[in-house]
């Protein structure tokens, strides 16, 4: 199993690509079994993968266009690995979750077989190009996605969605050529291998610039404060499965790329702009949560808090320690997990009712008990419950953050309060109280086809809430490595004080 | 002295017979105008030692294009004025006025002037001066711009040929009638294949 | 012993299991609440070995496995059972299990019985994982767990509108457990910046390793540290400011606020104040000490005034509860820790009872809670006015009782301590305590049978259940007896807290001087509230009307400022930001967009497919060029 | 008074400002033909002129050029218009406005 990465990448697309020739009715189960094969491949990954090996691992090289250094380049460390294995699963559970007789299925499983490719691709990816070029394609499926299955205004959301992320991506992309252009002046070889990169050390000017560019592309996608209003039309427009895995994946590639690409190469840049960062994002953590709070759309509730939660994310990779860094890796699994959940909650009702406002609900708990006991659960992640899936991570990033800055703390820390304050005012608007609509009473409760979608999230929630070690270690021991490789990487000697490279040695 | 009087009486007949070119209704003066103002600007080229630049002008424009243009002419209407609507009838004249204005400080400023070199000074510096123009003409044309000239000529063709479909196809009956007859066509074919 | 651990610690955690993973859509079963109370027992047993191990060998640490492992924090989920929590242990097992078979009968025509059993175990697990911990990630898991636990069962009865205001002070279930885990989110924050500056100034969050290292630390981080666990303590506690959601809590059921909001959860602040002794008691931190005594005996009197107008029988008994951790704090931060620890296991026992009669009461009443629409049930209600009585004198203070030794300390504390203004509130609040605890039994069981006018049939519990809360009863009376072997017993872990010999002298004056304010104020409220016909208590409507009663009635505007100074700004603040992102973070972007549009409109107008209006723009542009290469030419 | 080059190129610019008029001005097809026809006329004086004052035969090679250019410009020119006049009956451009977007 050498080049598992590549089947990991490319079965999905071939499956895609036979998609077209399958029967129109047996769509789903097409679906559903490729998926199915796709995380079981992933989960084989996580057997084979080395643990206590920080590196890349499981790497192929193919080059492709030699003069100018591009090649077919992936690899998988700590970091990558679960957002990975949480990619297939969320597909996999979004397949399971389409109501079987959806308009056009065939394309939706078409859609999301290439979506799944492509996110496989992004987080798998070593080389800038190859990184840039899944970047990009994740946004097609995505905008088919919204602009088929969509609301009422979905062609305005999905082309707000397609153009802002992309004017954003066309910015990095220039600075990911400043960057090819840079280590061919400096080395007199063309790469765009992101390990050659690591190595070039760039001068305070041109780490400024070249983390402004990245900044623009993946500052949109996180997406921050103020660059973050796409994604309530997009979640408010998208079907329940678009919104899943836009906020569990798709979202996740935006912080992943700090991690992967700003971080490592722009050490001292990073550094530099941390402040701007924390700011930026402390905003959006308070900001966000209080207009979460003002929604009337259980679904906008959700969307804005979302944005929240990666404000939190966001401080965790500034940290510049292996606590804040490794929690905001393992934040983004939560988040995914998490907020996917809810959003598969929300179309549950919304598929019920037709209506996602909390004022036609109150009083479902008495209707609907399970569901409203998985609400609860999926509630409390979300505002971060020890023993919770949620808590690891956002304890661990705001402890790292602790470092960087006390008040910011504070600020950041008070999202388990104003988090709380908007999770349970939808959780009391929509469960609590008596049934005041009436035609709320006849709703039926889960059925076996949801519960299967949301039984796993349960369990991965309180599981990795209980244990987070098998999925943490992996995590922290390549955080360190990336930590240490920044100290020795970096120039100045602020960013070397700013940097704190865990005691305990690093394999 | 007469090389001025001449340039004068070519330069004030040419830009009258080209205005009235451009500002006349009817189609005969125009065409009439600009026919005469063609024979005029042979005169400048005369004027200029360029004799066989010259009579190429007298040849080609005013013996075939404007034949081309008189024959032309006969597909069209010629004897009725022509009416055209100006939205903007200042702003021709305006953008024209300026441009030539901007034309007449270009060139009358020394800067310019002194600004233009020969680069293939080709006459003088071959010496080839001697033997009149229209020998010098040969040799540079089947020389230096030997292939221009054969893709000229092959250019020439290719628009005669172009100009021959363009404007024989179906020459026998009217385009705008072309529908009507073409069924009446198929009809008569039809019945003949009937019978 | 480690396996005696695990049975104390997980049989409330299968139990609720058992109730929740089995029985939840279910109907009601006898046997999910036979089940749970028997795991109850048997972790209770399980304790009470683990204090005998305890008392003989010392304590046990166990570690069951890792659970946070990043950079160099490193968090197991480790249980310690020292003097401290092992007395936790049995006190939080022992309550726990009384009220699980008191909600046997309680819960009785409840259609959520199944779900309450699960509930309740779980909180009593989280309050386990709470005091067992040996690390303060740990705590804060037990922390959040009992928040959770009790905002669930608060709002137990969530199918109930909202109600305003003025109705019910409350609200609704719903919205008082909203309050309540909201409030106590606010303090747990404190608790996590504590656990932050532990970490970074000491590397790890183990009990033993941090209270080591801690003399080591700078004064400032010190104080830094108490005052932010104290603030964590403090809305756990129900302190003021953070003190309004506990009188809301009473919307949960009974056995809920006997259990967490009497006995429990609500004392976790003041165990983390002991259990973190070596941090409070060093000089260094010496103000933080002294404003928590400060703000002890404040919400002492605080709680007690507020209780002398309280109408609703539960209040009562929650504002006492306000009042009765005001003293437990008010010994903590004297550094009479193991007074504190004496307290805060009596109190359990009698409020416990308090609250369960209080039960008694209500599930007689049908819900009702007004204590005017009561009088004259001691003869329907032999059992229960027997309990509450017993409860009563025990929070009076009376000789003999519980409440009398562990108070009487207390305010023995005070003096000795030489802070007299403390001393004094605490005094004078012992002589409330006693006549509004008796101005609740008189209205209730004495006077005028005014129920009767009502319509109501009240009867006594089951018999089963009356004896399910005898032996808190019987520990309400005794407790106190045990109270020198309880001190040799504590104080091998806790700092001993000696009283002079100056203080000796007058304890007796002392002790005296509260016992007579005690008897006072039960006899005034036995002349004002006891009598029958013509002696009977009547409304005094004008008093009612004056500013003091109204203040106080009103708990002192707090609820009122709260939601006019921090809810309205907050919402509205919300619905303008809100604004703001669609009009003008959103907006921004949108205008962006418009700007092509717009250009794009504009410029259409150019292609109107005619060929001479084209030439013109071409003529145009031509004009344009010629005037760039002309003015090139002239500058170049 | 001597005849420089000056002359020429301001006669030059002027003859193709007339032209430039015409083309912007006129909307029957036939005339703007004319009316281009001055414009390169106009040029070829330059060229001609230029590459007399300055000894050089490449002047008057691109007038030679220019003069075949606008010779088969014509003829096809011509051709299309007259397919155009067959189909519009018009050669005037408001009428034959079918390029709007």
């Amino acid at each position: 199993m050498d080049n598992i990465l590549s089947i990991l990448i490319f079965f999905p697309a071939i499956a895609g690509m036979l998609g077209f020739v399958v029967d129109k009715n047996s769509a789903k189960a097409y679906g559903v079994s490729v998926a199915a094969i796709e995380l079981l491949l992933s989960l084989w990954l996580w057997v084979l993968y080395d643990g206590a090996n920080a590196g890349m691992q499981f790497s192929e090289f193919i080059p492709v266009i030699s003069e100018f250094g591009i090649a077919y380049n992936v690899g998988v460390d700590g970091i990558s690995i679960f957002i990975v294995i949480m990619a297939s699963l969320m597909t996999l559970l979004g397949m399971i979750s389409l109501d079987s007789d959806l308009k056009k299925m065939k394309n939706m499983i078409i859609s999301l077989l290439f979506l799944e490719m492509t996110m496989v691709g992004v987080f798998l990816s070593l080389d800038a190009i190859l990184f840039y070029i899944f970047w990009e394609l994740s946004l097609v499926p995505m905008l088919y996605i919204i602009g088929a299955w969509g609301g009422p205004t979905r062609v305005y959301a999905a082309v707000k969605f397609f153009l802002y992320t992309f004017a954003g991506s066309l910015i990095m992309l220039v600075g990911l050529l400043a960057m090819a252009y840079l280590f061919q002046v400096e080395s007199g070889i063309w790469s765009f291998n992101l390990l050659d990169w690591y190595t070039l050390k760039l001068t305070d000017n041109e780490q400024f610039w070249l983390f402004l560019a990245f900044f623009a592309g993946f500052a949109i996608k996180v997406p921050m404060f103020p660059f973050h209003t796409w994604l309530p039309h997009a979640h408010g427009q998208a079907p329940t499965i678009g919104s899943v895995i836009l906020a569990a994946v798709l979202l996740k590639m935006g912080t992943y790329g700090f991690v992967r690409f700003s971080l490592p190469i722009l050490p001292d840049a990073s550094v530099e702009f941390t402040p701007f960062i924390m700011a930026l994002s402390l905003i959006m953590v308070v900001y966000t949560a209080m207009v979460a709070f003002a929604q009337k759309d259980m679904k906008q509730v959700i969307a804005y808090s979302s944005v929240s939660h990666m404000g939190i994310i966001m401080i965790g990779v500034f940290a510049m320690n292996a606590e804040g860094l490794g929690g905001s890796v393992f934040l983004m699994l939560s988040h995914g997990i998490v907020s996917g959940a809810l959003f598969f909650l929300v179309g549950v009702i919304y598929e019920r009712t037709g209506t996602k406002y909390m004022s036609e609900f109150g009083g479902l708990a008495t209707v609907m008990p399970v569901y409203a006991t998985i609400f609860g659960v999926m509630l409390m992640a979300s505002v971060g419950l020890p023993l919770t899936i949620g808590f690891v991570g956002e304890f661990l990033v705001l402890l790292g953050f602790y470092k960087v800055s006390v008040i910011g703390t504070i600020i950041a820390g008070s999202t388990i309060i104003i988090g709380s304050i908007y999770m349970l005012a939808l959780f009391k608007k929509s469960f609590f109280g008596p049934v005041t609509n009436e035609k709320n009473y006849g709703l039926k409760d889960l059925n076996s086809k949801e519960l299967t979608v949301l039984i796993p999230l349960v369990l991965l929630v309180v599981w990795l809430g209980v244990y987070p070690k098998p999925v943490l270690g992996p995590i922290d021991n390549s955080v360190k490595a990336l930590l240490v490789q920044m100290e020795d990487h970096a120039q100045s000697e602020s960013t070397k004080e700013a940097i704190i490279v865990s005691k305990k040695e690093v394999k | 002295m007469y090389e001025v009087i001449a340039f004068y009486i070519f330069a004030i007949s040419t830009m009258v017979l080209f205005t009235i070119t451009v500002m006349s209704k009817n189609v005969l003066y125009a065409m009439t105008a600009l026919a005469a103002g063609m024979v005029m600007i042979s005169g400048f080229f005369f004027l200029l030692g360029a004799d066989f630049l010259g009579v190429v002008q007298l040849i080609v424009y005013v013996g075939a294009v404007m034949a081309l243009y008189a024959f032309s002419m006969m597909f069209f209407d010629a004897t009725k004025d022509i009416k055209e609507k100006h939205q903007n009838p200042s702003l021709a004249f305006v953008l024209g006025g300026l441009m030539a204005l901007v034309f007449v400080i270009m060139f009358s400023a020394p800067i310019i002037g002194e600004n233009i070199q020969a680069l293939y000074p080709v006459g003088l510096a071959e010496g080839l001066g001697a033997f009149g123009n229209a020998q010098d003409v040969g040799l540079v044309l089947f020389t230096k711009y030997l292939v221009p000239f054969e893709v000229a000529a092959v250019m020439l063709l290719v628009a005669m040929i172009a100009g021959i479909i363009l404007a024989g196809k179906k020459m026998d009956y009217s385009l705008t009638e072309c529908e009507a007859s073409d069924k009446e066509l198929e009809d008569e074919i039809l019945k003949g294949g009937a019978k | 012993m480690e396996s005696l651990v695990y049975v104390a610690l997980f049989a409330p955690f299968v139990g609720s299991l058992f109730a929740g993973l089995f029985f939840a859509r279910s109907p009601k079963t006898h046997l999910v609440g036979i089940v749970a109370s028997g795991l109850l027992a048997l972790s209770f047993i399980a304790s009470l070995m683990l204090a005998i191990h305890v008392a003989e060998f010392g304590a046990v640490h166990v570690t069951l496995m890792d659970w946070i492992n990043a950079g160099d924090l490193s968090i197991p989920f480790g249980f310690l059972v020292d003097e401290v929590s092992v007395t936790m242990m049995v006190v939080v097992t022992l309550v726990s299990t009384v009220v699980h078979i008191y909600s046997i009968g309680y819960m009785d025509h409840d259609k959520g019985y199944n779900r309450f059993f699960s509930y309740l175990s779980a909180f009593v697990f989280s309050m386990l994982i709470l005091v067992m911990s040996d690390n303060f990630a740990g705590l804060f898991i037990g922390w959040e767990g009992v928040g959770v636990c009790s905002w669930l069962l608060i709002g137990f009865w969530y199918h109930k509108a909202d109600r305003p205001f003025e109705e019910n002070p409350s609200i609704s279930p719903s919205w008082a457990a909203n309050e309540a885990f909201i409030m106590n989110r606010v303090a747990d924050l404190g608790m996590l910046v504590g656990i932050f500056l532990i970490y970074w100034n000491i590397g790890s969050l183990q009990y033993d390793v941090v209270f080591e290292a801690l003399p080591n630390l700078k004064d400032g981080i010190l104080v830094a540290i108490a005052i932010a666990l104290f603030i964590g303590a403090m809305g756990k506690s129900a302190q003021f400011p953070l003190h309004t959601w506990l009188t809301d809590a009473m919307e949960g059921p009974t056995p809920v606020s006997a259990l967490i909001h009497a006995a429990t959860m609500v004392t976790a602040g003041v165990f983390l104040v002991i259990r973190a002794n070596p941090l409070f008691s060093l000089d260094a931190v010496a103000g933080v000490s002294f404003f928590i005594a400060s703000l002890g005996a404040f919400v002492a009197f605080y709680a007690a005034s507020m209780a002398l107008s309280a109408r609703d029988i539960k209040r009562i008994v929650a504002l006492s509860t306000l009042s009765q951790l005001g003293y437990m704090f008010a010994a903590a931060g004297l550094g009479a820790y193991w007074i504190a620890l004496f307290h805060l296991a009596a109190h359990a026992f009698f409020k416990a009872l308090l609250f369960l009669g209080a039960g008694n009461v209500m599930h007689a009443m049908d819900d009702e809670l007004d204590i005017f629409k009561m009088g004259g049930m001691k003869k329907v209600m032999r059992g229960s006015y027997i309990y509450m009585g017993i409860a009563s004198v025990a929070l009076a203070g009376l000789p003999f009782f519980a409440g009398f030794y562990s108070k009487d300390a207390i305010i023995e504390t005070a003096f000795n301590d030489g802070s007299f203004i403390i001393w004094g509130i605490l005094v004078i609040t012992a002589g409330m305590t006693a006549f509004y605890s008796f101005r609740q039994v008189f209205f209730t069981f004495h006077g005028d049978e005014r129920y009767k006018a009502l319509g109501f049939h009240p009867h006594d519990m089951y018999k089963y259940v009356l004896v399910a809360m005898a032996p808190l009863a019987a520990l309400a009376i005794s407790f106190g007896w045990f109270m020198e072997d309880f001190r040799e017993f504590i104080t091998r872990n806790l700092p001993d807290y000696e009283m002079s010999h100056h203080t000796h002298h007058w304890a007796w004056l002392l002790g005296l001087l509260v016992i007579i304010l005690a008897v006072t104020g039960i006899v005034i409220a036995y002349k004002k509230y006891a009598g029958t016909g013509k002696e009977a208590w009547k409304r005094d409507e004008v008093f009612e009307q004056s500013f003091i009663y109204r203040l106080v009635a009103n708990q002192y505007y707090v609820p009122k400022f709260y939601d006019e100074f921090i809810v309205k700004p907050y919402t509205i603040a919300s619905e303008k930001f809100w604004a703001i992102d669609k009009a003008v973070v959103d907006g921004s972007v949108d205008l962006i967009a418009k700007a092509f549009y717009k250009s794009g409109d504009v410029s259409r107008g150019m292609q109107n497919g005619n060929l001479s209006s084209y030439l013109n723009w071409m003529g145009a542009g031509a004009l344009l060029l010629v005037v760039a290469a002309a003015i090139s030419a002239f500058i170049g | 008074m001597e005849i420089g080059i000056g002359h020429y190129l301001i006669l030059s610019g002027l003859l193709f400002s007339i032209g430039f008029v015409g083309v912007l001005r006129r909307k029957n097809l036939l005339m703007l033909f004319f009316a281009t026809e001055v414009m390169l006329n106009a040029v070829n004086v330059a060229f001609a002129a230029i590459g007399n004052y300055y000894g050089d035969l490449s002047g008057q090679m691109f007038a030679f050029f220019v003069i075949a250019v606008a010779a088969s410009e014509v003829a096809v020119g011509l051709g299309l218009l007259i397919v155009l006049y067959k189909k519009y009956g018009s050669l005037d451009l408001d009428v034959i406005a079918t390029m709007k977007g």
